[in-house]
């Protein structure tokens, strides 16, 4: 059998996509690596699920902080940082255009799918504006 | 008017022949299709073993061959110059179709595949050859898909769910066709320079048949009316293998895998009736067969069917008692598993239809009606002839099973079918676009469109206590029980004169449905009038033949009478209760007659 | 006149699609229910952190209850494991053919863990 | 034994909203749901509607909902759905009338994607040679109808009648795995596109609904393959 190919091709719905279900398995390393470390330290004994979802997936000051145990000073460090800002960026683009395919589901082409585009954008930057701003603000980084 | 159309070429109906005639004819002439279904709903997509090519994949084969088994099956009334002719394309159009996309099964080296069929011999030995080309079991699936397909790449213009209704006629030429739109019940006329009929077949004639409720014979019908007479209409095939009571088909290619039918006693019969190719006899043969089976009390349980065994065990015990081998000489063995593969509609259709698994059951079957040789007369170039003179009528085309070039005479041999169509389709298209170049549009009369509305008005308009559905029934039944695979001169009689009280009856119908938008209930009152016309000059054809040939059994005549009977039945439609008949010779050329063994 | 050929939601919802459907709509509502709860928690926060706004406190009130952590927690759960399952079935195509094999797996995974998560939320709920 | 049909009805000579009618008739549980449907227009009311031919799934004409769920109903037996069955037309595209819908929208969406070979090098003498394996890549594909069966059932294609659908994609897939094809790149292209794969969810609707029992999901995930890996085998 000769191998019959042709070059990849790169659409905006491909590439939407295969960003769904990349940032989803990223969601899937960031909140077991949360959830491990947030386990080990401390939340094994303060099983409350709200915290633990807290814990898992944004791991900030306030939120740390609402769990009874003051180990802050642990949670103070560049690594945590990064983790924080990566799961929110990939989640809230995940969470964006998960909206986008959902309303666009129900769209023809033409200029509304490129406003609607345009607003999901500002939407998306103005929560990733204030996101970064809490973790400023309230991240104890 | 927009409901006035001009193309050079019309093509009704979008079968195999149809499709195929308008692919060649728009290539050089402005062509539209009108047809009464999606293109892709024809029945052509029913036809599951194969087509026939001399193209020997796996062994020595040749057109001549093809030929001779043509002219044997066909009982020698077929007109051998146009078999020649269809078994000498036939290679040329099954690798036209290939080079068109169609998927046919593949040999190992990456050739066509292809397997043995009723009928089809090397002459030589008299063993069965392997020349039936195929796409697992939906040959005719895969032709009428790629030819769509083809039609849509080559932007055909489709003029789909317009039911013909009428041929137009001005100076003895044919200047068009009249059409109601389904959707909205509006007359449109279509102004020609051809007209190529391509309306299939006519087997809702009878009870049990394979035939789709869509293949009621408008064609021969509409030309009926307007003085064309129909050719051999007392031939028509019952296929041995339709599934019980239901009349679905089960290919031939399954005796061709090695299946073998089975009478109550467990016993293979059909090594009484064909010595040399036993199950892979012609289809009238096996189906008589299978009759006296029945009548002297060995169908199953007594009832009205037998089996066709294709169980992986039955299968190979017989290829082992007959000496069966591969192409390399090795012992022919199949396994479940490779039956899957091969028959894989089949095997859904028993499973859905009857609860029947063929790979560990046996699927009960019997005679169903199939196809009809019989149609619109036609000469070589598929020019609709008119009289016993073969006087043409210049611009009107006929191919597929509508139309009797007479290539399957008086009984027609598995896959067959397919080839007619593509060979007569292919040649319907180039002959009509060629004649299209040199002829004028003939002006067409302002009322054009009135015999058309007559009949449908009269249908419309009928009042009376007569259903429609009722009179199909009874027409069925008496035509499948006395003009069926074994008939009588008092049974065709009792049938001739049923039908003509139906036709009677059929005047005080009464519709439910008033309305215009897809009224289908007005539709299928008009092919039942188309159906009941056929059914009388089908018996009246009958009636006349004293003799029995092909797949005409006449038992008050058992013998096949070539001193008396060697030639076409042409009938025409005259008025009222009157079938005229007259006779024209068959086309001899290489084979004289001789008696039928297989 | 031909009917128009919109489809409402409730004759889409009628229709026997079976489980992999249902897992569809799962999966569309839990996204959404999540996004709106992100969405409206880091507002209210950033609220609360900026102006000094009751909004934040409000709304935690909601989320700290025992009723609302179980919706949170089976959107996020199902979200998450049924993601998986279209994510594995989307990279390798030949194991779709074993779609409703992958739904019962599915929901073997999904079960046991709600089912404890919620038995701990409750009991805890109960007891504190 | 005795079974209740309700049909979904609408005559827009004479309705303006569709409505349902109940009929009774004596039926055998191996009949065909077309069987039953056939009687009722032939001897009860013959102003019923609706599309067939073949009568045993191969010509495609008779996709409609029975009991909810999209089917032929010439392969559907009785005992398949019980005394109290329901027939409505297929969603998604426009009713005309009673089980009759405007199929001009789905064979659009089929003419859209090449469904057609496509070779542009004189073919030979004899057959283009493919092997058996190559000939079985697409063989699931070639099974196809046309009936408008999944693609009526998916919900993509309910939100948005732009969406391709499933049927237009397993046409396409039977041609980019042909291997004697050579326009896979094009069809592709088209598929990559707003209104092309990505539209698929993986509902799977359209795999249970084919009477053809192709894989439709696979199909579409495999082509969704070829365009991230660019590889055709």
């Amino acid at each position: 059998m000769r191998a019959r190919s042709i070059p990849k091709i790169f659409s905006f719905e491909y590439i939407m996509w295969l960003f769904m279900r990349i940032s989803g398995l990223a969601m899937y390393v960031f909140a077991l690596t949360g959830l491990t470390i947030a386990l080990i330290m401390g939340a094994r004994t303060q099983m409350d699920m709200g915290t633990l979802l807290r814990w898992t997936f944004f791991p900030i000051g306030t939120h740390v902080t609402s769990s009874d145990i003051l180990v802050l000073e642990q949670w103070i460090n560049p690594f945590w940082s990064i983790m924080q800002y990566l799961t929110i960026i990939f989640a809230t683009m995940h969470g964006t255009n998960g909206l986008r395919m959902v309303i666009e589901d129900y769209m023809d082409a033409g200029w509304g799918v490129h406003v609607l585009r345009g607003l999901l954008l500002i939407a998306w930057l103005f929560m990733l504006l204030v996101a970064f701003n809490l973790i400023q603000t309230t991240g104890a980084v | 008017m927009s409901n006035q159309h001009q193309y050079e070429v019309l093509v009704v109906g979008a079968g195999g022949a149809g499709l195929m005639a308008a692919l060649y004819a728009s290539r050089s002439a402005n062509t539209a299709v009108i047809s009464k279904l999606y293109p892709t709903r024809s029945h052509t997509g029913t036809a599951q073993g194969g087509i026939s090519a001399a193209i020997g994949n796996y062994e020595e084969d040749r057109p001549e061959w093809h030929t001779y088994d043509t002219v044997k099956g066909s009982d020698y009334l077929a007109d051998q110059d146009t078999v020649e002719f269809m078994c000498n394309e036939s290679p040329e159009a099954v690798y036209e179709l290939e080079h068109m996309g169609l998927p046919f099964s593949r040999t190992p080296e990456g050739k066509i595949a292809q397997r043995p069929f009723g009928g089809h011999t090397n002459n030589e030995t008299g063993k069965p050859v392997r020349r039936a080309c195929y796409a697992a079991d939906r040959t005719g699936h895969m032709i009428l898909q790629t030819l769509y397909q083809q039609c849509i790449k080559n932007k055909v213009t489709f003029y789909d769910e317009f039911q013909v209704v009428d041929l137009l006629v001005v100076n003895g030429k044919a200047a068009g066709v009249v059409a109601i739109e389904l959707a909205t019940s509006e007359i449109h006329v279509f102004q020609a320079k051809a007209v190529i009929f391509a309306t299939g077949g006519h087997g809702r004639i009878w009870e049990i048949t394979s035939n789709a409720y869509a293949n009621t014979g408008d064609g021969i019908a509409i030309a009926l009316r307007r003085g064309i007479p129909a050719e051999d209409m007392e031939f028509f095939q019952f296929h041995p293998t339709g599934i019980y009571r239901l009349g679905i088909l089960i290919t031939e290619g399954v005796r061709g895998e090695g299946g073998v039918l089975i009478n109550d006693k467990g016993e293979r019969f059909m090594d009484r009736y064909a010595p040399h190719v036993k199950d892979l006899a012609s289809r009238d043969v096996v189906s008589r067969a299978e009759y006296i089976e029945m009548r002297d009390g060995r169908g199953i349980g007594g009832k009205r069917y037998l089996y066709l065994d294709a169980r992986p065990e039955t299968i190979n015990k017989y290829a082992a008692i007959d000496g069966r081998t591969n192409p390399d000489g090795t012992p022919y063995t199949i396994t479940g598993e490779e039956l899957l593969k091969k028959l894989p509609d089949i095997i859904d259709f028993c499973r859905t239809y009857l609860g029947v698994d063929p790979v560990t059951q046996p699927m009960p079957v019997q005679p169903t009606a199939h196809y009809a040789m019989g149609g619109i007369p036609t000469n070589i170039r598929t020019e609709v002839v008119i009289d016993e003179n073969n006087t043409v009528m210049p611009g009107l085309y006929a191919a597929g099973e509508c139309a009797c070039v007479s290539v399957h005479g008086g009984n027609r041999l598995g896959t067959n079918s397919l080839v007619d169509l593509v060979v007569f389709g292919k040649h319907a298209g180039i002959n009509a676009a060629e004649y299209a170049r040199g002829a004028d549009f003939e002006p067409l009369p302002a009322d054009a469109a009135d015999f058309a509305r007559q009949q449908l008005d009269a249908i419309r308009h009928s009042k009376g206590d007569e259903k429609v559905y009722q009179i199909g029934i009874e027409m069925k039944q008496v035509m499948f029980d006395h003009v069926g695979v074994f008939r009588t001169e008092e049974g065709m009689a009792q049938a001739l004169a049923k039908i003509r009280e139906l036709k009677e009856r059929f005047k005080h119908i009464q519709l439910d449905d008033s309305g215009t938008i897809f009224n289908t209930e007005l539709l299928s009152a008009w092919e039942l009038s188309n159906l009941l016309d056929l059914a009388e000059i089908t018996a009246a054809s009958a009636l006349a033949r004293k003799e029995s040939r092909g797949a005409h059994a006449n038992e008050d005549y058992p013998k096949r009478d070539d001193v008396n009977w060697l030639k076409h039945t042409l009938a025409w439609l005259r008025g009222k209760d009157n079938v005229e008949l007259r006779y024209k010779p068959v086309v001899i050329t290489k084979y004289q007659p001789k008696e039928r063994v297989y | 006149m031909p009917l128009k050929r919109n489809v409402s939601f409730w004759e889409g919802l009628k229709y026997k699609g079976g489980g992999p459907m249902w897992a569809w709509i799962l999966h569309r509502l839990s996204g959404l229910g999540i996004l709106l709860f992100v969405g409206l928690h880091v507002l209210a926060a950033f609220l609360t952190a900026q102006f000094g706004s009751d909004a934040g406190i409000a709304i935690n009130v909601v989320y700290e209850s025992w009723a609302f952590q179980i919706i949170v927690y089976f959107s996020i759960l199902f979200h998450a494991i049924n993601g998986l399952r279209v994510i594995v079935l989307d990279f390798w195509p030949a194991l779709l053919e074993y779609e409703r094999e992958a739904i019962w797996a599915e929901w073997s995974v999904i079960v046991p863990i709600f089912g404890l998560a919620t038995y701990i939320i409750i009991t805890k709920a109960l007891g504190g | 034994m005795q079974v209740t049909l309700k049909v979904y009805r609408y005559n827009p000579e004479k309705d303006k909203k569709p409505h349902y009618d109940t009929f009774t008739l004596e039926a055998d549980p191996t009949e065909r749901v077309l069987d039953l449907m056939e009687r009722i227009k032939g001897l009860q009311d013959g102003t019923l509607t609706f599309r067939r031919s073949c009568a045993h799934g191969i010509c495609g004409s008779d996709a409609m909902r029975i009991n909810g769920m999209n089917r032929l109903a010439c392969k559907t037996l009785v005992q398949d759905v019980g005394k109290k069955i329901t027939v409505e037309p297929i969603l998604g595209l426009p009713v005309i009338k009673d089980m009759i819908v405007d199929m001009e929208p789905f064979f659009e969406s089929y003419r859209s994607v090449m469904p057609y070979f496509i070779n542009n090098d004189p073919p030979p003498n004899g057959e283009r040679l493919q092997s058996p394996e190559e000939r079985e890549r697409f063989d699931d594909t070639t099974k196809c109808i046309l009936c408008a069966a999944c693609t009526t059932s998916c919900p993509s294609f309910w939100a948005n009648g732009k969406y391709v659908g499933p049927s237009a994609i397993v046409n396409a897939h039977r041609f980019i795995f042909d291997s004697r094809d050579q326009a896979a790149k094009e069809r592709l292209e088209i598929l990559a596109g707003q209104f092309g794969v990505y539209r698929c969810r993986t509902i799977f609707n359209c795999t249970l609904a084919c009477p053809r029992d192709i894989q439709i999901t696979k199909a579409i995930g495999e082509v969704k393959e070829a365009i991230a890996t660019g590889k055709l085998d």
